[in-house]
């Protein structure tokens, strides 16, 4: 065999010329994924600076005003906990319930299939989308009015996808042999459910949730829809009064024909943003805390 | 409750060792133009009375009213008169209301600020420039001798009682430039002619006043053939006519008699509205008229 | 094969047939299983060592589309019957140790305790005396007492692995079942397993699977050799080594393929 | 010595008739659970649905979906033809696609191929933070940020066009390629690159002809998804490319989306019952039908064509 | 030990030492690989084996925070010095097999003709030939010679293999190593393989790493055994299985652990 002349020969230059063409695609390629860096920087470092006067405690304290000097995000900062409030716990309990069944229970078949394409594509449907429902569901059919609850549950929906798909995920990166540790020692499937499927999902599980609910805190369009847009100088008392929330606040900042609102709004930005990139630390910090483990 | 500037009490009162104020909820919704008038009342309000929770939506006029039929808001507000079908859908939901005058807006016609060319327009001008059946494209159509650029417009949207008062003045019924863009944002208005020399747009004098940096105010030929710029001065004396135009709210009476909250915050608004008004840029109407107002309300209490 | 029977059998297995879809992984396997002895399963791989053994716990139903025929004895109760066992008791009965140590993402304690607190079992002084028992008889106990709240995956392989057998040994079963426990491990963790088989054979009946044919010889005491789902020959270990019927079987132990 | 373990679980099972109970329950609570969060799903395709199907008493189904021109606020003869708007659409869509692909891809292969498991962990947070930003605050930086900046490069840009949003998107979407695409690249076996690297390849040849035809279909996937994203987008769109629905393809110029069409209009309240508040609804299905079909797209491509490593 | 040196080394490893972070895997390893020759490396799991001969080609340095020190010559040159070895050039000359097939998921002929391509030779009737040489060389073309064009996927585990030992060929190495190329084969694909190794040592210098003693025995030359990242024996076959020198070699090769 090794008769024939030999066919492939490396010779120098060919090899250094691939060898270039590779450091070449490596800068390009860092380039493309600095670029992304640099963008945030420079958002990030224009919203400072613009919003830079109106970073104060006094921003958190007050309630919006036309004045921009005593507008503050108070309403809006409660509004946003007060709809979180309703958001939580029916997006968790419907999501995680929902991504056990179909994980652990669901027959597999068509039905479930469908049921499950059904969902995760619901993850990728617009949120006005969503605004529209609770404009039509909750507002209206409903008679919720614009109230907190009106709000938390159209927020709630709208993410209620995302929960299940990523509690889903998190059931099912769950090691098979734990499955058969619990059952090799007689354990029920609840009691499988409790003991063993649960803690193990509940970091993948807690990650996918904060992050959707970072989400959920950042958007602006559904909570447009079902009319939020108002000027609100009180803190919701309860899930039946009307609110604000942080983008809804900064919106409507930005919508002023005021410079100086322009700059209260980025302090707005400012501020939610630093609620979100804590919110996504601390689900990138459990991502990581619990990945090192096998 | 006293129209006093009392800001610098706020911490007082939060604390509670003034009077205790008043508490409920008031639901106001309607016209951008009055909005901020209304904000202006509501955060003084707010601030004598921190239990209360008044709530100001800005739906435009149209949309305000729409609430107001659905019974969702004690208080609307508009810059145009009611409408005949709106006072007949509330007549059929067996809503009564009052109107009350709060101040008058000059609605204000704008261009770019580097546009030197327009100094004036007159009525029929503006209707061939925003009219969807006239010819004029280029500023050159409108006038010979002004730059041959196409005109860009930006219209307050349909909802708005700005453009119901626009259409009622100018573009007589008839339909508007399909060109035009339109928004309920006046901002994304503003925004539209600081971008473009060609742009033309209009909205509230108030507005215009938080920006005559960014764009130039056109002044219009009254039924005297006198060019006037909107002003204070103009406004109220009647010159700046045509586009001169009241604003108002009104309120539903059964609130008024069951509702405290909401008849205070009416009440504080005619005492605070003609204060406001001045400040955030339109005028004041006369004392009288506020004070005629005020009994008005009393009487539905 | 006359002293087979003369055991009494812990698990009798008759005409058992078992396909994974459509595709028969085991065909037409019969035998008994001695109480209280070591049987060693070994055969090349694929050849349906582990599936057997799962049937046994009746842990091969987790897997879909699993379709059974014949019938599994265990103290002559039809494992399938469940008007007579439950699975969960028959798991519990029957223990098993997997290939890859697989502990709980828990404290070496709470891996012990859990057999017991799931079948009821909280009081906390009971728990403290299983646990210790448990990871004595799994020869850990001295290893690993000052240090109970520890994670579990803080251990060794080797570590990991005997706790899985304390952690099956915690709910006192009659049978242990190993799917190539040593598999993962290195010489000296295997001996200690080894050993431990050995010491555990006086209390359990131990069925384990292994690759490795030197340690079949060395801990059972009968052999079964499985090829392409069938079983080729079951016999006391010696003679398997030594002198099987079977070419196939002579072929495997010598090492031809596997 | 106490009492066996096996004898305290015998008689722990007789008195456990509660257990029993709640095994017996947790499954069909989980079904109802379950049942409500699918009913949400059907939910929203009725409210759409019953909503559209009284737009289309107004308004032709056949002007509405043949329609090339969009001018709903016309009192006389308002026009309801989708197209225009469905053009504005993909044309931000295919503007932040043009700017997301190549980096997005590219930084896929960087993260996936090349960068240190160190700087990996660095910079993948960073970006995550990209697709975490509010899409109001986008929607500003692209009016007040991305646009001066374009107009001092393209005389005579408007400051509503479809450029400066249809970039700010593309951004925004930049994260959510990479990460599926990286997931994609990554969850090719290491074997394979090995294979590669054994035959004496370069880390470019391993990553553009090994790893990319590997992770073709989940590279795909990500791309429709994230097309599917920049459809749905709104405030962005809404704050930055002006409300005048053009059939047109040029840049340059405003546009208006479905989204931002629907903004428009509930930021107005239309009059409830009005046909223009019925036409969120028929819009608003349209945008549900391209991103739903957009997302079944994206799952079949990656389970038809689900690589069998 | 005197023959070794007789015969001229393809590679010579001197005091070579290799750590993955601070755990050192490799300690002190000289030995000198004879040209033409199969030289098995056995030893069990975890003792460095795999290590080792990625070492040779130098994918060991696809592994994060790899530190090595001494030096490893291929026909004199030093494979660490990158002014006169590239490593592309190395891996082209130095080609590898690994545990499972791993053919890229193309058509046959794809996987083949990958090697030679990204060398630049993209003249379709080169490749052609290069195809049918490699196929023939591994022993595969005549099962395949009909469906070129098939996914690599579509073979059956024992063919992908010899697909694998394919396209290593099609570059023409000079040496080939193997890291347990059969240990996920059955017993009949093993045979092919085994066949397929000593057909090939007329050409290349062979370095199969394998758990089988057996396997090791029956195709290799010369045998080197590690336990713990050391090289304890390496000698000629014949003699490590018969009368090593080392007790742990006999140990290890009779059975007693791994
Ligand atoms: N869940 C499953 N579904 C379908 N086929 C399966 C499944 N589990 C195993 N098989 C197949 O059944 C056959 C027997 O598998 P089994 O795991 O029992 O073999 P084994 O003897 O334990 O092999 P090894 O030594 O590799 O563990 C194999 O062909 C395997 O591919
Ligand atoms: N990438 C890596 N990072 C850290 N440690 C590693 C890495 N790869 C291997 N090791 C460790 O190096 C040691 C030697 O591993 P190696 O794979 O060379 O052993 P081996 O003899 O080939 O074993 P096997 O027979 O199981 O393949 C092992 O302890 C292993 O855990
Ligand atoms: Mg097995
Ligand atoms: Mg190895
Ligand atoms: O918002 P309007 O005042 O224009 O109705």
């Amino acid at each position: 065999m090794r008769t024939q002349k030999k066919y492939v020969n490396p010779d120098e230059k060919q090899i250094k010329k691939r060898i270039s063409k590779n450091k070449a695609a490596r800068i390009v390629f860092f380039i493309a994924t600095f670029f992304g860096l640099a963008v945030l920087a420079v958002l990030i470092i224009r919203i400072v600076t613009q919003g830079a006067g109106y970073l104060n405690l006094d921003l958190l304290t007050n309630f919006a005003s036309r004045n921009p000097e005593n507008s503050g995000i108070k309403a809006a900062l409660l509004g946003t906990l007060w709809v979180m409030s309703v958001t939580i716990p029916v997006a968790l309990i419907l999501g995680i319930g929902t991504a056990i069944y179909l994980e652990e229970y669901a027959p597999n078949n068509k039905f479930t299939q469908f049921i499950e394409l059904n969902i995760s594509n619901l993850a990728g449907v617009p949120s006005i989308v969503f605004g529209l429902l609770g404009l039509t569901l909750f507002v209206r059919y409903l008679g919720m009015g614009r109230s907190v609850l009106a709000g938390g549950l159209t927020m709630a929906l709208m993410i209620l996808p995302v929960i299940v798909v990523s509690s889903k995920e998190a059931i099912r990166s769950i090691p098979q042999d734990q499955y058969e540790a619990g059952y090799a020692m007689g354990a029920t499937k609840w009691q499988i459910i409790r003991t063993v499927v649960l803690p193990a999902a509940t970091p993948g599980i807690l990650t996918g949730a904060i992050l959707s609910l970072s989400r959920a805190i950042g958007e602006t369009a559904p909570l447009l829809m079902i009319g939020a847009m108002t000027f609100i100088a009180y803190v919701p008392e309860s899930i039946f009064s009307s609110f604000t929330v942080l983008p809804i606040q900064i919106f409507s900042w930005a919508s002023r024909p005021q410079a100086e609102f322009q700059a209260v709004a980025a302090a707005g930005s400012v501020v939610l943003l630093i609620i979100l990139i804590a919110m996504n630390s601390i689900a990138i910090g459990i991502r990581n805390k619990f990945s090192k483990r096998n | 409750a006293c129209g006093n500037e009392t800001t610098d009490n706020e911490s007082g009162s939060e604390n509670g060792d003034t009077t205790q104020g008043i508490s409920g909820s008031v639901q106001v919704d309607g016209s951008s133009t009055v909005f901020p008038i209304m904000e202006g009342v509501a955060e003084e309000f707010s601030i004598e009375n921190p239990d209360a929770q008044v709530t100001i939506g800005v739906s435009g006029t149209g949309g305000g009213m729409e609430k107001f039929i659905a019974g969702e808001t004690d208080i609307t507000n508009a810059s145009r008169p009611m409408k005949e079908e709106e006072a007949a859908m509330l007549e059929e939901a067996g809503i009564e209301y009052t109107e009350f005058n709060l101040a008058l807006d000059g609605l204000s016609v704008v261009v770019h600020p580097d546009n030197d060319w327009v100094d004036s327009l007159t009525i029929e001008e503006l209707s061939t420039i925003w009219l969807d059946t006239s010819d004029v494209e280029t500023w050159a159509d409108v006038r010979p001798g002004w730059p041959e650029e196409e005109i860009e417009l930006f219209s307050p949207g349909t909802d708005s009682g700005t453009y119901d008062y626009f259409d009622e003045v100018v573009l007589d019924g008839e339909q508007i430039n399909r060109e035009a863009a339109l928004s309920e944002d006046d901002n994304v208005l503003v925004q539209g002619v600081m971008g473009s020399e060609n742009a033309i747009s209009y909205f509230g004098y108030a507005y215009y006043a938080e920006n005559k940096d960014n764009v130039k105010v056109v002044p219009i030929v009254n039924g005297e053939g006198e060019a006037i710029t909107p002003s204070s001065e103009t406004v109220q004396d009647g010159t700046y006519e045509p586009l001169s135009r009241p604003l108002f709210i009104y309120v539903k009476n059964e609130s008024m008699k069951t509702n405290n909250a909401a008849y205070e915050f009416a009440k504080y608004t005619l005492e605070m509205s003609g204060e406001m008004a001045t400040e955030v840029g339109y005028v004041a109407l006369e004392d009288s008229i506020y004070q005629e107002g005020l009994s008005k309300l009393e009487e539905l209490k | 094969m006359s002293d087979i029977n003369s055991i009494r059998p812990v698990f009798s297995v008759k005409d058992f047939n078992l396909w994974y879809g459509d595709k028969q992984v085991l065909t037409d396997i019969s035998l008994e299983i001695p109480e209280k002895k070591v049987t060693a399963i070994i055969g090349p791989s694929g050849s349906g060592k582990s599936t057997f053994i799962k049937t046994l716990n009746r842990m091969v139903e987790l897997a879909p589309s699993v379709r059974m025929e014949g019938g599994i004895y265990y103290k002559d109760n039809n494992i399938f019957d469940d008007a007579h066992t439950q699975v969960e008791v028959l798991r519990t009965e029957v223990g098993m140790v997997f290939q890859k140590p697989n502990p709980f993402p828990k404290s070496i304690y709470d891996n012990i305790a859990y057999g017991p607190s799931i079948h009821g079992i909280k009081d906390k002084k009971i728990l403290d005396q299983v646990v210790e028992n448990s990871l004595k008889g799994a020869a850990l106990w001295d290893e690993v007492k000052d240090r109970l709240q520890a994670n579990a995956f803080s251990l060794s392989g080797g570590q990991q692995q005997r706790l899985c057998i304390a952690r099956a040994l915690a709910v006192e079963p009659e049978v242990i079942l190993m799917d190539e426990p040593t598999a993962s491990l290195d010489p000296l963790s295997t001996a200690k397993i080894e050993d431990l088989v050995h010491d555990l054979k006086k209390d359990y009946s131990i069925i384990i699977v292994t690759h490795n044919m030197q340690q079949a010889a060395r801990v059972s005491d009968k052999t079964a050799f499985f090829l392409n789902g069938e079983l080729i020959e079951f016999d006391e270990t010696e003679r398997i080594f030594s002198n099987p019927k079977d070419k196939r079987t002579n072929d495997y132990v010598s090492g031809k393929f596997g | 010595m106490q009492p066996s373990m096996k004898e305290m679980i015998k008689k722990k099972k007789e008195s456990r008739s509660l257990y029993s109970r709640i095994e017996k329950i947790m499954p069909t609570l989980f079904l109802l659970i379950a049942s409500l969060s699918i009913l949400v799903t059907i939910g929203i395709i009725v409210t759409l649905l019953t909503e559209t199907i009284l737009f289309f008493g107004d308004v032709s189904f056949i002007e509405f979906i043949t329609g090339t021109e969009w001018y709903p606020f016309f009192k006389n003869d308002p026009s309801f033809g989708i197209w225009p708007l469905i053009s504005g659409t993909f044309l931000i869509a295919f503007i932040a696609m043009a700017v997301a692909i190549p980096i997005g891809l590219s930084a896929a292969i960087y993260l996936s191929e090349y960068a240190s498991e160190k700087s990996k962990k660095i910079i993948q947070p960073i970006l995550e933070v990209l697709a975490g930003i509010p899409t109001i605050v986008y929607g500003l930086f692209a009016l007040t940020f991305v646009t001066p900046l374009l107009q001092s490069f393209i005389g005579g840009l408007p400051i509503f066009n479809a450029l400066s949003p249809g970039i700010v998107v593309g951004i925004m979407i930049i994260p959510q390629i990479t990460s599926l695409s990286q997931d994609a690249m990554s969850a090719v076996p290491q074997a394979m690159r090995d294979g590669a690297f054994a035959l004496g390849a370069t880390k470019l040849e391993v990553a553009i002809k090994v790893v990319v035809p590997a992770a073709f279909s989940g590279i795909i996937s990500s791309l429709v998804l994230a097309m599917s994203r920049a459809i749905g987008e709104t405030m962005i769109v809404a704050t930055a490319a002006g409300s005048t629905p053009n059939m047109s393809f040029n840049p340059t110029e405003s546009i208006q989306t479905m989204t931002s069409y629907i903004v428009q209009v509930s930021m107005g309240d239309a009059t409830y019952g009005s046909t223009i508040y019925y036409s969120i609804y028929a819009v608003g299905m349209t945008l549900f039908i391209f991103t739903f079909g957009m997302n079944i797209l994206a799952d079949y491509v990656s389970r038809r064509y689900r690589e069998v490593y």
